[in-house]
């Protein structure tokens, strides 16, 4: 939602919706997903947040990524972890991320007309043996698609391209950080709405490893 | 369909949410979309035919997702129009098959049954202004025939021999009715409606080259794999482009 | 969010060309639906862009119009009831027969044309109060009940209508022929020759003159035979087709008398 | 019961004054005048089995089912009052289907029992219902709890089992299972097994005809839940019964 | 059964675990006039004795049709009839709304069961107090169906209801195995000779065509058809031409065996006895059952 002067001709950094114009992403590795996002918040063109952090825990192994309204996806994804706190009690076990996924489509579905959220949801279970690949979409709409890697946000347009010819079907770990912190970074250099520094979250079995790339430790092209 | 909402019964998170002023209509878009639906047909059952891409307005979002959906062992949809709208379509169908899986007494929903319970509640959307942004094609076979039916987002339902959706419905339609013989095989029109997938890559900006393409028959349904199309680039002028002395520029 | 820009004015989501949505062609008033349909250049049926404040939304639309044209003709101990079956959609025909007839009874034949969607509601919940009427009733519903129901019916939905026109012909208690033309929303008339749908203006002229001598002042008016009139509405129909876009394809002409409902079929050219 | 005529006895909502609710007790009473159902949870499925009794010889064979499937990889069986069952079975259809909408996967077993005895435990507690007059067994699957059979009762209560038994012949019933090893047993065996025992809990003197109803779901089924095809029944049942005729060697097979 | 303190109240279960308020709906079926139902391999046939409140009295109707394909017989209290019967008119038009389709006379029956149940179970209803007979055909072939104020349902081949029904059912006990084969008139003529058991040992009443009414379904398209007054006067008649003896039964059923062609003339001339002296009134008991 960006218009350059709000009705009331207030400027429009002081009424316009926080939103994040963002880029966000997540990789399937065999057993386990990277997340990475940028972690910037604008009012308008103001930065209203330099150090963000679009990486949201659901569970000690379920993360989301979040774009489109602070707000939406804040209250999304409390909404889903809410959710998923009473489905553990019923349950008894931890959840699946396929079961958070589902929460995001059905909240961003249900109440689609209401919302400006573009979600990806990923992280790691037991389900199969933990080699399950994780790492599910949730474009504007609602839709759920499940994909080997998934961006999003408005920083992702700019690297569509560099994705899809620098993703290699069975990528290691290590090969998919580097993956993560490269698109990342170039989404950030191109797009106005993305940038600060590179949030990367790692999910496996072994656990939750989260990192942090700023100032030179962004890659440059 | 039970859907978790924000709120209970109001909308009042949500309003809170909502741009100050806006006014408070039911607004729906399609946003990620899927485009032409093909189908014909034939003397030993029916074909569908569909691209396996959705779109995001002009961004190829994404580019190998099936577009068909097998209700029964005689009955498959072909949807173009709203993803998340066909998923939820999906949701809904399967819950009413288990609802028939359960009861047990030897009886299920018929082609035409299915088509026509999906144009109740197509229609049942659109009275409420709050459509299933959707366009489905019904195959079927059922009782020695074939069953090709059409619903759309106003509860417009209809059979036909030839159906097109989409883009298709200005470009894929006359075709198929050129190509259409009451006596025409499966095999044959399967050959047809990917001739016609072809035309429609060519010619429409919202569909891959990726295809996949479905029969109904006596012996059930057959979905097929993605295939890829072979497409033609090579013709003459094409590869030459445009020479000084030509009249214009192409 | 930048990646909606995608969505915003001039982008088009799904590719289609915009759609030509005839409303005002059939005639009736539908107020504000026909109008704003018309109004706005639709990037795809269902969709009308408004720019009016702020930012652009793009609305559903719910209605739209498939065409067709409904006539029905009252003789001398006969109705005819006629209707074509294109289905037509913008400036394609999505099928070429859809039939828009309904058999209420051996004596009531219903005609209708506008929006299929809403015409194939419209004739299913008639079709359950048939059933209704003939299981409290122990008999078949009169032309004169027929009539009556449909009006209520249509008026159920004033303030949402069912966007269709109907014509309800058929034989009365007397054994005689008449003929009902109705608007969108209940209000209807009982005459001897009506027809509506986007032939209608094409049509009803030629009835008024054929039919009911209109214009052929000192002409002795003279009742038409079944055979006649049925010539009468072929060619009626087979004019409206050269000039009508949404009219086409086949004609369905049933002809009611004492006996029952005849059903004959006849081609329009498929262009 | 002591407290038969005494007053305490007439509603859910009263206690007797040694701290009993009679009426859920009762409704017990009605499962226990009703055809046995017993169920096995084996090494790859699970399969249950119920006594039909048949009420004329003109009734259509399959008629008046115990066994109700609720969802693909679900089903119930019914002992007791048959129409109070189907509610119960109906309610289970709604559980599934509404846990499938919401996560988009399968009910696990524990959750649809859990929820089925909360949906049952609600008609104990309210002067203007009765409790059920049946008790359900349920047989499950799911990729991550594996074969559950459960035993949702009247009072609300439900638990897991290898081997259960209500109805008249339940106590005869339990001793026999109780002889099964259900680590090895297969489903195929089960259908046996189980058509033995209600061949022989059945009360011949008291119910002439009966029907043999049986419902799985197993490997063998693909894991979806259905009535066991009717010649494995038949099959079953004919040498249970040629078995009971030979006399007392019907314990030696374990 | 004498009063017990378990028996006022629908939410109340006896010691033994008995719902005595239901089994006394049960008896309310039995107080209405009987319903015979017959079914063969293609059509099922109900036969129905109708009673009159009083001389002057039209009679009450026992037989209502639901849809083109399913009609109801009734014994018990006619008003919680026309509930039910309104209820299934209502759920056949949503479904043929709905899917396009007839709707399967099971999934009817089970509606119906699940909507008596309920009122099984709360104490602010009573149990409804008809049993009907429900005849249908739908994909899988005729059926026949019984339903109870309890909330049961059964799938009959044949079955008797109401009145002194446990004659016709004895009687069709002995000759439904044979009627699997039968021609339609021979499958009404079963019926009607059934439901002359129900009158057999009464003084008062015999059949007549104004007091017989019959309902045949069937799956050959025909669809669904009543016959009443002079229509049914030609079953009447060959109950009459029959001899009386209860033992020709046995032997009238090996002949319907024999008699494959569904044409056959009269394969009723042997089916029945014949009817006891009757200058008495034809009327029932003036109350609210049927």
């Amino acid at each position: 939602m960006e218009r350059p002067m709000s009705a009331s001709g207030a400027p429009e950094w002081m009424t316009a919706e926080h939103s994040m114009g963002t880029s966000i992403m997540a990789v399937a590795f065999d057993g386990g997903v990277v997340l990475g996002a940028d972690s910037r918040t604008t009012t308008g063109t103001y930065i209203a947040n330099r150090v963000s952090d679009k990486i949201t825990p659901m569970t000690d192994s379920i993360f989301c990524c979040r774009s489109g309204s602070a707000a939406d996806t804040q209250a999304i994804s409390d909404y889903v972890r809410y959710y998923l706190d009473m489905h553990v009690v019923e349950m008894g076990t931890p959840p699946l991320v396929k079961t958070a996924a589902r929460l995001f489509r059905e909240l961003c579905y249900s109440n689609k007309t209401q919302l400006m959220a573009g979600m990806i949801c990923a992280g790691w279970d037991s389900a199969k043996g933990g080699q399950v690949r994780q790492v599910f979409c949730v474009p504007i709409g609602g839709s759920l698609v499940e994909q080997p890697f998934a961006i999003g946000g408005s920083g992702s347009t700019y690297i569509y391209g560099y994705c899809d010819a620098h993703y290699k079907e069975g990528m290691t770990k290590e090969e998919c950080q580097a993956f993560v912190k490269n698109a990342v970074a170039l989404a950030m250099s191109r797009d106005g709405s993305s940038g600060g520094v590179i949030r990367m979250v790692t999910v496996d079995k072994d656990g939750t490893d989260r990192t942090c790339f700023g100032g030179e430790q962004v890659p440059s092209f | 369909m039970s859907g978790l909402r924000l709120t209970e019964g109001s909308r009042g998170l949500a309003a809170s949410v909502a741009v100050e002023g806006a006014p408070l209509t039911r607004t729906q878009v399609p946003y990620v979309t899927g485009s032409s639906v093909l189908g014909m047909k034939c003397a030993d059952g029916v074909v569908i035919a569909c691209d396996t891409m959705a779109s995001y307005g002009t961004l190829a979002r994404f580019k190998s997702l099936s577009r068909m959906h097998q209700v029964s062992p005689n009955c498959i949809l072909g949807v173009g129009g709203d993803y998340s709208d066909f998923q939820q379509l999906q949701t809904m169908v399967d819950a009413e098959m288990t609802a028939q899986y359960v009861a047990n007494d030897g009886l299920t929903l018929s082609p035409k049954a299915i088509h026509s319970f999906l144009a109740r509640h197509m229609y049942h959307r659109r009275c409420k202004v709050d459509p299933l942004w959707n366009t489905v094609i019904v195959a079927g076979f059922d009782k020695g025939e074939g069953v090709l039916s059409l619903v759309d987002l106003f509860g417009t339902a209809f059979s036909s021999d030839v159906l097109a959706t989409g883009f298709g419905l200005h470009l894929g339609l006359p075709l198929l009715r050129n190509a259409h013989r009451p006596d025409i095989t499966v095999a044959e029109a399967k050959g047809v409606l990917e001739d016609i997938l072809k035309v429609l890559f060519y010619r429409d900006a919202r569909t891959n080259d990726v295809v996949q393409l479905a029969s109904v028959t006596a012996a059930g349904v057959e979905i097929g794999k993605m295939t890829k199309l072979k497409t033609e680039w090579g013709y003459k002028s094409f590869v030459e482009g445009a020479r000084v002395g030509d009249d214009s520029s192409w | 969010m930048d990646a909606l820009g995608l969505l915003r004015p001039g982008a088009s989501v799904s590719g289609l060309p915009a759609a030509h949505t005839p409303g005002a062609a059939t005639g009736f008033a539908l107020g504000d639906h026909a109008g704003r349909a018309q109004a706005a250049p639709a990037a795809e049926p269902g969709v009308v862009a408004s720019t009016a404040s702020g930012p652009l939304q793009r609305r559903f639309q719910p209605y739209q119009n498939n065409g067709g044209t409904v006539l029905a003709v009252a003789g001398k101990g006969f109705c005819v009831v006629a209707s074509d079956t294109r289905l037509g959609l913008g400036y394609s025909i999505p099928s070429r027969k859809v039939s828009r007839i309904l058999k209420m009874t051996d004596k009531v034949v219903l005609a209708s044309s506008g929006m299929q969607a809403d015409m194939l509601t419209l004739h299913k919940t008639l079709r359950m109060r048939l059933v209704q009427y003939q299981q409290t009733h122990q008999k078949h519903m009169s032309l004169t009940a027929a009539s009556q129901m449909l009006s209520n019916m249509l008026y159920t939905r004033r303030f949402f209508p069912y966007y269709t026109f109907n014509v309800l012909g058929g034989i009365d208690e007397n054994g005689e022929g008449w003929a009902y033309g109705y608007d969108a929303i209940g209000s209807h008339e009982k005459v001897s020759a009506v027809c509506s749908g986007t032939g209608q203006t094409l049509i009803q002229p030629v009835l008024d003159n054929q039919i009911e001598f209109k214009q052929q002042w000192g002409a002795p008016k003279v009742d038409l035979s079944l055979e006649a009139t049925v010539e009468l509405i072929r060619d009626a129909f087979t004019s409206a087709g050269e000039r009508d876009i949404y009219t086409g394809d086949f004609v369905e002409i049933c002809k009611i008398t004492k006996d029952g409902v005849d059903v004959e079929e006849f081609q329009l050219k498929l262009d | 019961m002591t407290s038969i005529g005494t007053g305490y006895d007439l509603s859910t909502t009263t206690y007797s004054p040694d701290g009993r609710v009679f009426q859920i007790e009762y409704a017990q009473k009605a499962i226990e005048n009703s055809g046995t159902a017993i169920g096995v949870s084996c090494k790859d499925g699970v399969v249950m089995a119920v006594e039909k009794v048949v009420v004329s010889k003109m009734l259509v064979p399959g008629t008046m089912r115990r066994a109700h499937l609720v969802d693909h990889h679900s089903g119930v069986v019914i002992s007791g009052l048959i129409s109070d069952g189907r509610q119960l079975a109906t309610r289970a259809r709604d559980e599934c289907s509404s846990y499938k909408s919401v996560y988009d996967s399968p009910i696990p077993g524990h959750v649809l029992a859990e929820r089925l005895a909360n949906f049952a435990h609600v008609y104990t507690l309210y002067a203007y219902v009765r409790p059920f007059g049946c008790a359900a067994l349920l047989g499950a699957h799911d990729d991550i709890n594996g074969y559950q059979l459960y035993l949702v009762e009247p009072s609300g209560v439900s638990y897991r089992y290898f081997g259960a038994a209500v109805g008249k012949g339940k106590q005869a019933a339990k001793t026999a299972l109780e002889k099964l090893d259900f680590k090895t047993l297969t489903c195929r065996e089960a259908v046996k097994e189980l058509a033995k025992i209600i061949v022989d809990v059945h009360d011949e003197t008291k119910d002439k005809l009966y029907e043999l109803e049986m419902c799985w779901v197993c490997e063998e089924s693909k894991n979806k839940s259905q009535l066991v095809p009717q010649d494995l029944v038949d099959e079953a049942r004919k040498a249970a019964e040629a078995a009971q005729d030979d006399d007392s060697d019907m314990d030696d097979d374990e | 059964m004498f009063r017990n303190q378990y028996d006022t109240d629908i939410t109340t279960y006896s010691p033994q675990g008995r719902l005595h308020q239901v089994e006394y709906a049960m008896e309310a079926v039995k107080q209405g006039s009987a319903s015979v139902g017959v079914r063969s391999k293609t059509h099922v046939v109900l036969a129905t004795l109708k009673r009159f409140a009083s001389e002057l009295s039209g009679d009450q109707k026992k037989l209502f049709a639901i849809d083109d394909h399913v009609v109801i017989a009734i014994s018990g209290l006619t008003a919680d009839a026309r509930v039910l019967s309104r209820y299934m008119r209502t759920e056949t038009q949503h479904h043929k709304f709905m899917y396009d389709e007839p709707m399967p006379v099971g999934r009817l029956v089970l509606q119906v069961a699940d909507k008596c149940q309920i009122s099984t179970q709360r104490a602010s209803k009573r149990p409804f107090g008809v049993g009907l007979l429900v005849a249908g055909v739908d994909e899988n072939g005729p059926h026949l169906y019984q339903t109870c104020p309890s909330g049961n349902y059964f799938e009959y081949l044949a079955m008797a209801i109401g009145a002194r029904s446990q004659s016709a059912k004895t009687y069709l006990e002995r000759t439904y195995t044979t009627l699997a084969e039968a021609g339609v008139e021979e499958l009404i003529q079963s019926a009607v000779t059934a439901l002359r058991e129900t009158v057999a040992s009464s003084k008062d009443t015999e059949l007549t065509t104004k007091n017989t009414a019959i309902a045949i379904v069937g799956t050959d398209g025909s669809g669904m058809r009543v016959l009443e007054n002079a229509a049914v006067q030609p079953y009447i008649d060959a109950l009459d031409a029959a001899s009386p003896a209860s033992d020709d039964e046995e032997e009238d059923g090996d002949g319907d065996n024999a008699a494959a062609a569904p044409a056959a003339a009269a394969p009723d001339a042997a089916a029945g006895e014949a009817a006891p002296a009757a200058d008495a009134p034809a009327e029932g008991p003036a109350d609210m059952q049927t």
